[in-house]
C-alpha cells in the first residue's frame, strides 16, 4: 500500500484501539460494550493488514488464538463465581472496597467500578471478539494471499 | 396501520433475502443474502420495543419519568448481530476453501455431494 | 417383576425372551432336520469350488452393487428421479424450505 | 454443590472447550485427560439431574437469582434466563451424555493430532454444551442462542478438514441452512416476545390463545425446526453433515437432530399444547412417513458407506415422528394407543442414538482401517476386524427392527399405536423397515464379506470400547425394553402428553 495508506494507519491504529478499549470499559454504563469494542478493536487490526499486508500480523496468529481462549475462559469462570448464589450471579456487585457499593435506583450518572462482574465479562468479551475477528480477518489474508 | 408499516418492511427485508438465496447463483451473493435475512429478523426486533416518543433505554443522565424504549429486544438484537458475523464469517470462510478447490463459485458447479 | 421384561402395546405385550425361547425352540428343530441329511459332501475336492453358471469362476466375489440388481433395475425411473430430486445445488435446498414454509403457513392459518 | 448440577452440565462443557487451546499449548495428554475429565463431569451432572428428576418431578433453575428456584420477579413476571428440566428434557440430556461419552474417547484416537486435533475436540465441547443447553433451557431466546451456537459448532465440525474438496462443500450447504432455521425460529419467538412481551416458555404458553400473530409465530417456528431435525422435503443437508464429518464426530450431530426433533415437541406440547389443531399432528406424521421411505429408497441406491449409513440415520427420524405426530394427532381426546404411539417415538429416539452411533463409529473403524468408504471398494474385512463386524451386523439389525433387539421394541409400539389411527401409517412404517434390513444386507455383505481383505494392523482397543459400551446397550434395551419404558420413556412422554399443567405451575407457581 502507499506510504499515504500506511501512515494514517499508523495514527488510526492507536486511536481505534483506544476507542475500543473505551467502548468496553464503559459497556455497562453507555451503549457499547464488550463485543462492540472488540468489533472496534478488530477494525484496527483489519487496518494494519490492508497497509502492511499479511506479513506483519502472520506471527501473531499464535498469540491471538491464545487470547481467544483466555477471554473465553475468563467470561466462562466469571459465571462460575457466582455458583455460591447461582450461576451468573453478580457477586461482586456492591461489596464493598475496589467495587464500590450498591448503586441507588433509577436516572443517575453511575460509576465505573460500581457494576461487579459485568465489567469484568465486557473486558472477557471484547478481548475474545478481538482476537477472534483479528484471526478471522488474518486467516481470509493468509488464504487470499496464495493461489 | 401505519405503525405496522416497519414490520412490513422488515418482512420485506426477510424475504428479499429469501429471494437471492434462491435466484443467485454465486455463493458470495448467498452470504449477501443471509445477511439480509438477518438484518430484517434483527430490524423486526428493534422496531418491537419501539415506544412512541421513547428515549434510549440509558440511564446515564436520562431525563427523570421520560418513557423508555424496551431494552430487552436491544439486547436480544445485540446477541444476534453477534451471532450473525460469526455465521457470516464462517460461511465465507467455506467459500473461500470451496474457490480454492473446484476454482468456481458456481451453485450449480459446486455439487460433488448430489444423490 | 412382570412389567420390567415386556411391554404392553395395547393390544398385546412384546417380550424378548419369551422370544428367544421361541427362537431357540425353532432352532434346536432347524439342526434336528439339518443333521438328518446325507452327508456325500467331500473336502478337498472340487464339490468346495465356486462355480458361475457351470464355469469355475475366477473371482467368486458378488459386488456389493450386484445384490438386488433385479429389484433396483426395476425400479430405475423411480430411484432416479429420487436422486435428481438430491441435485446438491444449495438454492434449489432452499427453494424446498420456502416450499415447506408455505405449506405450514396454509395449513397453520 | 449438586443444586447446580443442570447448569453445571451446560457450563463445563463450555469453559472445557475454551480452555482446551490453551491446555494444548502446555501438553497434548494434559489436554486429552481434561477433554475426557470435562466429558465425565458433565455426563455425571445429566446422570444425576435424570435421577434427581424422576424420583421428585421439575428441576427450574434460575440463573443470576439470589436463589435458583426464585422463578418470578416482583410483579408475578418471569425475567430471568432459566432452566426447566423436566423428565422428557432429562431424558434428551441423557441420551446426549452417554453418546458424549462414547464419542470422545474414540475420537481422541480417530483424529491425527496433524488434522487439527485441539480444534476438533474445542468445537465437540462448546457442540455438547448447545446441546444441552437447548435440552435444559426453559425460554425461547436461549433456545435460539443454543440452536446457533449447535449450529455454528456442528459446521465447524463438519468442514474443519479444509484438504478434502467435499468437507467445506457439506459445511457451507449445511450452514446455509441450519442458518435459516435458526433465524426463523428467532422471528417467530419475535413475533411471541411482540405480542406477549415475554420469552419464557412457560408464561407464553400461559398467554398463548391462538391468535392470528400466534399461529403465525406457529407456522414460523414449524418451518425452522422441520429443517433442523432433516424431515423429508428438506432433509438434503442430513446426509452430506453425516457422511462428510469425521466419523467420531458425526454421534454428536446425530445427538444434535435429535435434540432439534425435542426442541419441535416443546414448542407443539408445551407451548402450543393448549391452542393445536389436529392438521399440525397430520403434518409431522406425513412428513414422517415421507422421510422414512424416502430416505431409504435413497439409502438402496448409495455406494458410499458413510453416506449410506447417514440416510438410515435420516429414515429414523421419520419413525421418530410418526410416532410422536400420532400422538399429536390425538391429542385432543388422548386415547390410550396415542401414548403407546408416543411411548414408541421417544423410546425410538434413544434407540436410534445407540444404533445409528455404532454404525457410524464402524464406519470410522473401516475407515482408519482401509482409508476409503466405497463399498465397490471394500469387502472381506470380516476376517481381519471381527469384532467391527459383528458390530455393524448388531447395529444393522437393530436399525432394520429385527427382534429381539432394541429397535424392535420400539418400532413395535410405533407400529401398534399408529395402526390404530390408520392401518395405512403401520404398512408404510413396515415396508420403510424391511427396505432398511435390505439397505443394510447389501452394506454389511460388501463391506465385510468376501475373500479376506489386507487391513491395517493395529486397531485402537478404545475403538472396540467404544463400539462394545454401544453394542451392549443395544442389546440390553432389547431384552429387557419393559424396565427402560417404564422408567425412562414413560416419564418422559408423559411429560409431553400430560405434563403442559405441570410445567407451568413449575415456573409459574400455583
Amino acid at each position: 500500500m502507499t506510504v499515504v495508506v500506511r501512515t494514517i494507519t499508523r495514527v488510526l491504529l492507536p486511536i481505534s484501539l483506544v476507542f475500543g478499549g473505551y467502548v468496553i470499559m464503559h459497556g455497562h454504563l453507555t451503549p457499547g460494550g464488550g463485543f462492540q469494542g472488540g468489533a472496534v478493536a478488530a477494525s484496527g487490526l483489519a487496518l494494519v493488514l490492508v497497509a502492511f499486508g499479511v506479513e506483519r500480523l502472520a506471527g501473531k496468529k499464535g498469540l491471538l488464538s491464545v487470547l481467544e481462549s483466555l477471554g473465553g475462559v475468563a467470561f466462562a469462570a466469571l459465571g462460575f463465581l457466582g455458583l455460591g448464589v447461582t450461576f451468573f450471579a453478580n457477586v461482586l456487585a456492591g461489596s464493598g472496597g475496589l467495587f464500590g457499593h450498591p448503586v441507588p435506583y433509577g436516572p443517575n450518572p453511575g460509576d465505573l467500578n460500581t457494576a461487579g462482574t459485568l465489567p469484568l465479562m465486557n473486558w472477557a468479551v471484547g478481548f475474545k471478539v478481538l482476537a477472534g475477528l483479528g484471526a478471522v480477518v488474518l486467516l481470509f489474508g493468509l488464504f487470499g494471499g496464495e493461489k | 396501520m401505519i405503525g405496522n408499516l416497519p414490520f412490513v418492511v422488515c418482512m420485506i427485508l426477510v424475504a428479499l433475502g429469501l429471494w437471492t438465496l434462491i435466484a443467485k447463483r454465486n455463493l458470495v451473493k448467498l452470504v449477501i443474502g443471509m445477511s439480509l435475512v438477518t438484518s430484517g429478523v434483527n430490524l423486526f426486533l428493534v422496531s418491537l420495543g419501539y415506544v412512541r416518543g421513547g428515549i434510549p433505554p440509558i440511564y446515564t443522565y436520562a431525563p427523570a419519568a421520560a418513557p423508555m424504549v424496551l431494552p430487552t429486544p436491544q439486547a436480544l438484537t445485540l446477541t444476534s448481530i453477534v451471532i450473525g458475523v460469526a455465521t457470516t464469517a464462517l460461511m465465507l470462510a467455506f467459500v473461500v476453501v470451496i474457490y480454492r478447490h473446484k476454482g468456481t463459485l458456481d451453485v450449480r458447479k459446486i455439487r460433488d455431494l448430489r444423490g | 417383576m412382570e412389567e420390567t421384561l415386556k411391554i404392553i402395546t395395547g393390544q398385546g405385550f412384546w417380550s424378548p425372551l419369551l422370544w428367544l425361547a421361541a427362537a431357540l425352540g425353532i432352532l434346536l428343530l432347524a439342526f434336528f432336520l439339518w443333521s438328518r441329511g446325507r452327508r456325500e459332501y467331500k473336502r478337498g475336492t472340487e464339490q468346495e469350488l465356486p462355480f458361475l453358471s457351470g464355469e469355475r469362476a475366477e473371482d467368486p466375489r458378488v459386488g456389493a452393487s450386484h445384490l438386488y440388481w433385479g429389484f433396483v433395475e426395476a425400479l430405475k425411473p423411480f430411484l432416479n428421479g429420487l436422486r435428481d430430486w438430491h441435485s446438491g445445488v444449495i438454492t434449489d435446498y432452499v427453494g424446498w424450505f420456502v416450499v415447506i414454509l408455505v405449506v405450514v403457513l396454509l395449513l397453520v392459518l | 454443590m449438586s443444586v447446580h448440577a443442570p447448569i453445571l452440565a451446560i457450563a463445563v462443557p463450555l469453559l472445557g472447550g475454551f480452555a482446551a487451546p490453551l491446555l494444548a499449548r502446555i501438553h497434548r495428554k494434559v489436554r486429552d485427560l481434561w477433554v475426557l475429565l470435562v466429558v465425565f463431569f458433565s455426563g455425571a451432572c445429566v446422570g444425576y439431574v435424570a435421577a434427581h428428576i424422576l424420583s421428585s418431578g421439575i428441576w427450574v433453575y434460575v440463573l443470576g437469582a439470589r436463589n435458583p428456584q426464585e422463578t418470578l420477579a416482583p410483579g408475578g413476571f418471569p425475567i430471568r434466563i432459566m432452566l426447566t428440566v423436566d423428565a422428557m428434557s432429562a431424558f434428551m440430556g441423557l441420551i446426549a451424555g452417554f453418546l458424549a461419552l462414547v464419542a470422545f474417547p474414540f475420537a481422541l484416537k480417530y483424529i491425527p493430532e496433524e488434522e487439527g486435533k485441539t480444534l476438533a475436540l474445542t468445537l465437540s465441547l462448546l457442540l455438547l454444551a448447545g446441546i444441552l443447553g437447548l435440552a435444559y433451557t426453559g425460554d425461547l431466546f436461549n433456545f435460539f442462542v443454543f440452536l446457533e451456537v449447535t449450529s455454528i459448532a456442528a459446521c465447524g465440525i463438519i468442514g474443519f478438514r479444509t484438504w478434502i474438496s467435499r468437507a467445506p462443500e457439506a459445511a457451507f450447504k449445511t450452514m446455509v441452512l441450519f442458518s435459516l432455521s435458526g433465524l426463523f425460529f428467532l422471528l417467530a419467538s419475535a413475533f411471541l416476545y411482540g405480542e406477549y412481551g415475554a420469552l419464557n416458555l412457560a408464561y407464553l404458553s400461559a398467554q398463548i390463545k391462538g391468535t392470528l400473530v400466534d399461529k403465525l409465530a406457529l407456522a414460523l417456528f414449524l418451518a425452522g425446526l422441520i429443517m433442523k431435525v432433516a424431515a423429508a422435503p428438506v432433509h438434503f443437508w442430513a446426509p452430506d453433515a453425516y457422511g462428510e464429518a469425521p466419523a467420531a464426530k458425526t454421534l454428536l450431530l446425530v445427538v444434535n437432530t435429535q435434540v432439534s426433533l425435542y426442541g419441535l415437541w416443546r414448542v407443539l406440547f408445551t407451548l402450543y399444547g393448549g391452542a393445536l389443531s389436529a392438521g399440525v399432528g397430520w403434518l409431522v406424521t406425513s412428513l414422517g412417513l415421507l422421510t422414512m421411505v424416502v430416505a431409504a429408497f435413497m439409502a438402496l441406491v448409495q455406494v458410499d458407506l458413510g453416506r449410506l449409513v447417514a440416510y438410515g440415520a435420516v429414515s429414523q427420524i421419520g419413525y421418530m415422528m410418526l410416532g410422536v405426530g400420532v400422538g399429536l394427532v390425538t391429542l385432543a381426546g388422548r386415547p390410550d394407543y396415542g401414548f403407546v404411539a408416543m411411548k414408541g417415538g421417544i423410546f425410538h429416539m434413544l434407540n436410534d442414538a445407540l444404533t445409528v452411533g455404532l454404525l457410524f463409529l464402524c464406519v470410522g473403524a473401516v475407515e482408519w482401517t482401509k482409508g476409503t468408504r466405497d463399498l465397490r471398494e471394500l469387502g472381506g474385512l470380516g476376517h481381519g476386524l471381527p469384532g467391527v463386524a459383528l458390530c455393524f451386523l448388531l447395529a444393522s439389525l437393530a436399525l432394520a427392527g429385527i427382534p429381539p433387539l432394541n429397535g424392535f421394541a420400539s418400532k413395535i409400539l410405533i407400529y401398534e399405536g399408529s395402526f390404530r389411527l390408520s392401518p395405512i401409517l403401520a404398512a408404510v412404517a413396515v415396508l420403510a423397515s424391511i427396505l432398511l434390513l435390505a439397505v443394510f444386507a447389501r452394506a454389511f455383505h460388501g463391506a465385510f464379506l468376501g475373500p479376506r481383505a489386507e487391513v491395517k494392523e493395529g486397531l485402537p482397543w478404545v475403538f472396540l470400547l467404544s463400539m462394545g459400551a454401544l453394542a451392549v446397550g443395544i442389546l440390553v434395551l432389547g431384552l429387557v425394553p419393559g424396565f427402560f419404558v417404564e422408567e425412562l420413556v414413560a416419564p418422559a412422554a408423559k411429560a409431553l402428553w400430560h405434563g403442559r399443567a405441570l410445567y407451568l405451575a413449575a415456573v409459574l407457581g400455583g
